[in-house]
């Protein structure tokens, strides 16, 4: 076990922290609509321009294909700097789109949208949740059927995050009829423009519309933009998992160490006092999660239930950070602020995804080795 | 019977009056219009004069009635005005001005909370409010809120309506009296009870709708003992609040003690249960289409207008009568 | 809803709070053994003698027949008093097989064993819990069959809270071969010095030996010795919860009213400390466990599962009164004492008489309707 | 690669080599016997020697690996002398008392731990020490017992071996340096995670085999989610110890912050498994028949020997460059 960095990743750190701290926003970007996708796409712009975008993906895609350790500072770098959430439109594009094509994708399906994702000039959304599938993904039923060279979708989808601002989405939906669970899904690339699809924006709890319930009535999509194997699509979704619960997830685990940061400097905590108490478990935890995220980066490979793992413990640390804010606030609580948004936003952290529930489950049945629920 | 914790055919009969009125009158559904509460219905029903005595308008009803009803008007999630209202009457008319004492009690003069923060005062859905309480801590403050320009300040979520007054205030008086504090903080922890209840019977009606995984969502044992855990500590704090409003109807000398508990017992179950009814709703709890986000922003509001913690201050009802040293 | 106590109740107050002050032993007593059996017959005749013992029987059955009123004063000033703790080796003849004779026996069962019970004579335990049907009580397999004018009964019990000094057994068996669940059970009075009968202590983690597993081997029991009818036994054994959960139940519960006050004295709490905001919430729950006792003793009828929501929150609250002692304790936590005694045995709170988890399935399926659990 | 956080060859092997002899000579079965652990088979192992540098009798190993091995002492609930020995040998090797720090690394010296208690000590399993480290907070005592009389106290379940030492003690030295603080601290918390991941195990595979309503108990969701808990909080621990052991090895400007978040975390989480653990037993657990009390009754026993909580005196390792102010 080590954590030794060269005199090469230092240098490294100390250019990554130079340009955040001269190039990223000052100001946290709009949360929603054109506008968000605009700052999102500037800020992307930017970052490539400099060298900054993709910095996981290989070479050969645009990427500069860092090494995990480089990948660590700049992360560690880039929530110092306060720099943008990486939790932005730009997303799923860059760490689970991006991801798949490479992993999975045609080389014509490659030279098409990889480059546009890097420059942002392209913004994805994920098309996988349905309303009667949230938590339970393989039970979906948005179908797609092959006519000529073209699938004709319909059916609908829910929670899609930027739909309503997205060229693209990537769109699971059950291409073999008759299918059931995770057999017979195709993993195909949905163009947003396409004829037949309606987006209805979602407003959030915290006054957000940045997901949406997206209708798709007699949308044809062409063969061409099947990802992987028609009636393979289950496959396609689980590749991005395992760079999804590293590098992804990676800006959001370490900026709960800034926020909980901010929250000792808002807080007056007198010695041994409960508030004083509770920051400094939550401090710890954040510490904890920060060693966690490390210890996932060297795994391989990252399961599933790593993820779940790791997830949980996030989700559940972020609400209670965020709560703490909300004690620490008084009156001011009552206002809209970033600590009253992103308090009313980490409700979401144990729902999105697979909930809070579903994660434990997983962890469970597929680390621990629990009899698995009984099916209905 | 001396003792008997049940309620009584009165309490029965205002509680399905209530009832009836919120139900055709303040909907859930009437929040999606972001419009303020019109109080009127509710002014005309008595509810604002509950507790003061038949010659002065009142309904010859006690705290213990009114506290019923305001658990229900949290189940409504009706504007905090309809707290700040009653806690308006009793200000004024402690402060021997009786004509606004009978005109708030009337819903002739509308009142709204308010929160000192820095060196401003929130106030709290007080657009058109002509008079406030000011919520600080151990004391409540009646101002005129008339000749004062406020500043619409966006609220928690886009849904708590605020705005801003700073400069000098005119205060028409203030009290610091405990009893006062005790009588507002059982009204607020009564509408904190009907959130806590509300958000669990919208959790289990939920629970038995949805389906995922091919069945019920309450058929498994993880959300199963989330509505427990919602019911046995709204079941908890319901017993309390009955147990306080007695003893402050009664003037007893627990009553302190009650109301104590109830400040401290209150925010934290109505939270929690809040919590639970959002995640059991999944997605769309998290939503802004669904209603239990309104619950827990009303949480937030109800818990600044609680005064502050006296739970260690005050002796114990049920104490020891020697030391655990001497019996030992 | 009122809370008025008359001038009687409140003589009645001042008698009980001066007999319990004068007469109440200032030690606790000992935790197991035989000399545990000869403290609590020591005061239980004591309380027999002075017309403290079995207030709320029937007068015709030697007790007092005293309304509720006076029951919740006896308790208040019994515990305020410090008098001992209720749940000694007379708890299951006091306030659950004299409640069920009363209700169910037959007129000699009464003659005979009533008396004895409240004068402190004989000493019962319960024999329900098996080792294969701990929380799935209905489940039990210990038979006995019919033989001529006897009862012939195999299998073990375990878990039986005095078994090696009790008199008589309180025991439900299956009488009905291939019966299943519920149906088919009785409930007998079982003579402990039966032949056949083997009694193996068990001791639990805070060293004291006050339960058991029990062993029976072709014990004969009279069939005069089953209370209400033959296979009837699940009726008979639901007969007392109601006592059970209002009477019974109240000297434990005031008593965590004690143990927070006696808590605040022993640590100190400066204000806004850690401690302190602790303390206060504890207090704060044992206000609102006082007012739940009260709510339910007026209750009519009590239901299993209001007992189950009492259950759970003094258990949780129990639990969390001592753990919070054991913080308060500092290095103390680490010797033998009254609380580091009562800590360790309050482990038992959330698994004896149905597990936490139980009751939470009863609350969640009895109360809130939601779906049953699905048999196997 | 320059950073890895998996266990390196040298480590798979020493954890291997420990835990043979551990389930050879120190099963979990020996707690029903009730008598103190011999620790000469660790010595001879060279458990206590493990980070001592190779000419003064050490095998080479360094303070990561010598944590990874008391987690596995933690799991079999090893002796807490075994935790007193290597802070003795460090404690008398900083005081120039060589001769006394080779004696105790080679196990030819008995020590215990101790902790104080108002007036006097309290030794843990020392009844036949020579030695003893006291444990005060922010504070390493270490003190001579050969003439001291012991007074035999009856511990915690009667199953926490304890003794009592009074008056004037025979000081042989005392450190406040942060440094072997933060050692101490990390074996301690090693154990805790031990334990922590110990009754996490046995809680899992009691539910796999405990039947009740006709199938096992780990099918029933609740005792599901009870692991999963288990899991993931000791997952997070594991995590955080192998951080904080690497950099107090390697004198990292975050050793302290880390060693000061395990200090917080490590007993919540031990406590918490355990009382899981407990549950999950149901009847036996709560039997002295079943080992998970021994697990309970050592995390008591541990979190005595943890020093004084700093975590808000310490700058963390990863924080923002500007205030929140000057950002928005």
């Amino acid at each position: 076990m080590q954590l030794d960095f060269t005199q090469d990743d230092e240098a490294f750190r100390v250019s990554a922290r130079e340009w955040l701290l001269a190039n990223a926003p000052r100001k946290r970007g709009p949360l929603d609509g054109q506008s968000a996708r605009a700052f999102a796409q500037a800020w992307l712009s930017q970052c490539h321009k400099d060298g900054w975008s993709g910095i996981g993906w290989p070479k050969e895609y645009g990427g500069r294909g860092l090494p995990t350790e480089k990948i660590i500072l700049w992360y560690e770098e880039y929530v110092r700097a306060r720099a943008p959430s990486v939790l932005d439109c730009t997303f799923v594009s860059l760490n689970h789109a991006g991801p798949t094509l490479i992993a999975c994708g045609t080389d014509e399906q490659k030279a098409y949208h990889l480059r546009r994702i890097l420059v942002g000039d392209s913004i994805w959304c994920q098309g996988f949740s349905e309303p009667g599938s949230g938590s339970d993904l393989a039970s979906l039923t948005t179908t797609g059927l092959v006519d000529g060279d073209h699938l004709v979708v319909n059916g609908q989808k829910i929670w899609t995050s930027y739909a309503d601002i997205a060229d693209f989405q990537e769109l699971l939906i059950r291409t073999e009829p008759g299918s059931k669970r995770h057999k017979g899904l195709s993993w195909v690339i949905c163009d947003m423009k396409s004829e037949g699809i309606t987006v209805r924006p979602i407003k959030n709890m915290a006054g957000a519309t940045h997901f949406a319930q997206v209708f798709y009535d007699n949308v044809r999509i062409p063969l061409s933009n099947v990802v992987g194997m028609l009636h393979d699509g289950w496959r396609v979704a689980m590749t991005t998992l395992g760079f999804e619960r590293k590098t992804a997830a990676m800006g959001l685990q370490l900026e709960l160490s800034i926020k909980i940061e901010d929250l000792i400097a808002l807080a007056e905590c007198p010695p041994g006092s409960a508030i004083g108490k509770q920051l400094a478990e939550l401090r710890a935890e954040a510490a904890a999660l920060r060693a966690m995220t490390y210890r996932t980066l060297f795994k391989d490979p990252v399961t599933a239930s790593d993820g779940s793992l790791m997830r949980l413990y996030f989700a559940e640390l972020s609400q209670r950070i965020h709560r703490a804010a909300m004690d620490i606030l008084g009156a001011d609580a009552l206002t809209d602020s970033t600590w009253t948004h992103d308090y009313l936003e980490s409700y979401s952290e144990t729902i999105a995804g697979g909930t809070a529930e579903i994660q434990r489950n997983i962890i469970a049945e597929r680390i621990l080795g629990l009899p698995r629920e009984q099916p209905a | 019977m001396t003792c008997d914790m049940n309620y009584n055919e009165d309490q029965r009969q205002i509680l399905d009056a209530a009832n009836a009125l919120l139900n055709t009158s303040y909907p859930l559904s009437r929040l999606q219009e972001e419009k303020p509460d019109d109080l009127t219905a509710l002014a005309e029903f008595g509810a604002f004069a509950l507790a003061l005595p038949e010659e002065r308008g009142g309904t010859g009803f006690t705290i213990v009635e009114e506290a019923l009803v305001h658990g229900l008007l949290g189940r409504h999630l009706i504007s905090s005005r309809a707290l700040a209202n009653p806690i308006a009457a009793r200000l004024a008319a402690r402060l021997g001005r009786h004509e606004i004492a009978e005109q708030v009690a009337a819903g002739t003069l509308s009142v709204c909370a308010a929160v000192p923060a820095d060196d401003s005062l929130l106030l709290i859905d007080g657009a058109k409010a002509t008079l406030g309480v000011v919520f600080g801590g151990r004391q409540v403050i009646l101002i005129a809120l008339e000749e004062l320009p406020r500043e619409g300040v966006p609220g928690l979520g886009h849904s708590v309506v605020l705005s801003r007054v700073r400069g000098p205030l005119s205060m028409i008086g203030e009290c610091t009296d405990s009893s006062l504090l005790d009588t507002s903080d059982l009204l607020v922890t009564a509408q904190l009870l009907g959130i806590a209840e509300a958000s669990r019977d919208m959790a289990v009606s939920y629970a038995k709708v949805r389906e995922q995984f091919g069945r019920s969502i309450g058929s498994f044992q993880a959300i199963k003992h989330h509505c427990a855990n919602m019911s046995v500590d709204a079941e908890a704090l319901s017993a309390l609040l009955d147990m306080a409003a007695i003893a402050v109807r009664d003037e007893r000398g627990d009553a302190a003690f009650q109301v104590a508990a109830l400040r401290l017992l209150a925010p934290r179950v109505a939270f929690a249960n809040v919590r639970t009814c959002i995640q059991i709703h999944g997605g769309i709890g998290f939503s802004a289409e669904a209603d239990a986000h309104h619950y827990l922003k009303q949480v937030h509001v109800l818990r600044q207008l609680l005064s502050g913690n006296t739970m260690l201050d005050l002796p114990a009802p049920l104490a020891p009568y020697t030391s655990i040293n001497e019996r030992n």
